[in-house]
């Protein structure tokens, strides 16, 4: 098994795309957890130190699992 | 910061996510950013449809922060707008072929605090937005 | 892409994540994606601190793509390099009180596949960088 494991992570590097989607579920987490702990929302900085990297990185994240910005229709109703 | 990029419809998401990153220096949060985003993507869209109607032109993006507010500008070098004024009105649009929806002003004007348009038909368009942050105040 | 921005080292960070972002339309490796943002790392503060020895100024940052490869620009106006030969060694620095490695240029040489310094006294540097993203074959 672990030699399969080893065989698979070699030859199938990490996407970057794969790990922007991984840091922005996790920033969404702390997200959920920091708003419940201290009863407002966080703010980017806050969910970047949690995660111990640079607030950039969790803006860039969090937009490759946003969903194309919609117009109109989700934002009026 | 300055930013100059092709008016191609893959670059939206690319300015709208590096001036929220930009705005992020004043610690906003994930729904303040979203609000950067969404307006600066209205702004972009509307310079690659309706300034350069799809062809090939450069976007001029720039935004710089005073105080607690970010700056926001998005230039053109199109056919510019002949009405401003009806521009801005909620539902008009030039393209209703395109089902534009007419509301791209009104979204930008609504997720932030200040909007210019500066517009002269044959030259281009500028719009300037600006967004107050409002520091977190229950920290510490 | 063009993107200025004032030499201030907090920028540092934004320039990375930035243009780790444009290049990232290639689908690199996470591997890959960490080489250019230490390569642009690297050129960024040698701009801010020899380029401009932390004194204010603008610092010219642009990056494309052509076919499998992105080639990343860095550029500064400040006080330029004498002898570039001397400068791409590892570990010389002319700065040893501010504890450099020296190995700022060693670093981008392994990182990226191609570097090329052009420098002149009193007007400035500019460092193009080049890397191949190999496409992924495994995945469709
Ligand atoms: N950058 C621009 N260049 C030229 N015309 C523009 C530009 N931005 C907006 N307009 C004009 O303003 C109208 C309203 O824009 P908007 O509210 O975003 O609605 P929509 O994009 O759905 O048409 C557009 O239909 C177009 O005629
Ligand atoms: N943008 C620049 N402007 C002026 N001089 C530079 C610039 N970049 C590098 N140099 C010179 O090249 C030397 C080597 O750079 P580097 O390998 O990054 O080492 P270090 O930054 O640790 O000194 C520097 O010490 C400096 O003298
Ligand atoms: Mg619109
Ligand atoms: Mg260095």
């Amino acid at each position: 098994i672990g030699e399969i494991r080893r065989y698979l992570r070699d030859n199938n590097p990490i996407r970057v795309s794969r790990s922007l989607r991984d840091i922005a579920y996790k920033a969404l987490q702390v997200r959920d957890k920091l708003t419940n702990e201290n009863d407002r929302e966080p703010t980017v900085s806050e969910i970047a130190l949690e995660l111990d990297i640079k607030r950039e990185e969790v803006v860039f994240a969090l937009d490759a699992i946003q969903e194309p910005v919609s117009l109109f229709e989700p934002i009026y109703h | 910061m300055e930013l100059k990029i092709p008016s191609l419809s893959k670059n939206e998401s690319f300015a709208r996510v590096t001036i929220a990153s930009f705005a992020s220096q004043l610690d906003p949060t994930v729904e303040e950013i979203n609000d950067i985003k969404t307006a600066v993507s209205e702004a972009v869209t509307n310079a690659i449809i309706h300034g350069y109607e799809n062809e090939m032109g450069e976007l001029y993006i720039s935004a710089k922060i005073t105080a607690n507010t970010v700056e926001i500008k998005v230039k053109d070098t199109g056919r510019g707008i002949e009405d401003v004024e009806k521009a801005r009105e909620p539902l008009f649009t030039s393209k209703p072929e395109l089902e534009r929806s007419g509301m791209g002003f009104t979204i930008i004007e609504n997720f932030m605090d200040e909007v210019e348009i500066l517009s002269k038909t044959g030259s281009g368009t500028q719009i300037t937005m600006r967004k107050k942050i409002v520091p977190s105040t229950t920290e510490k």
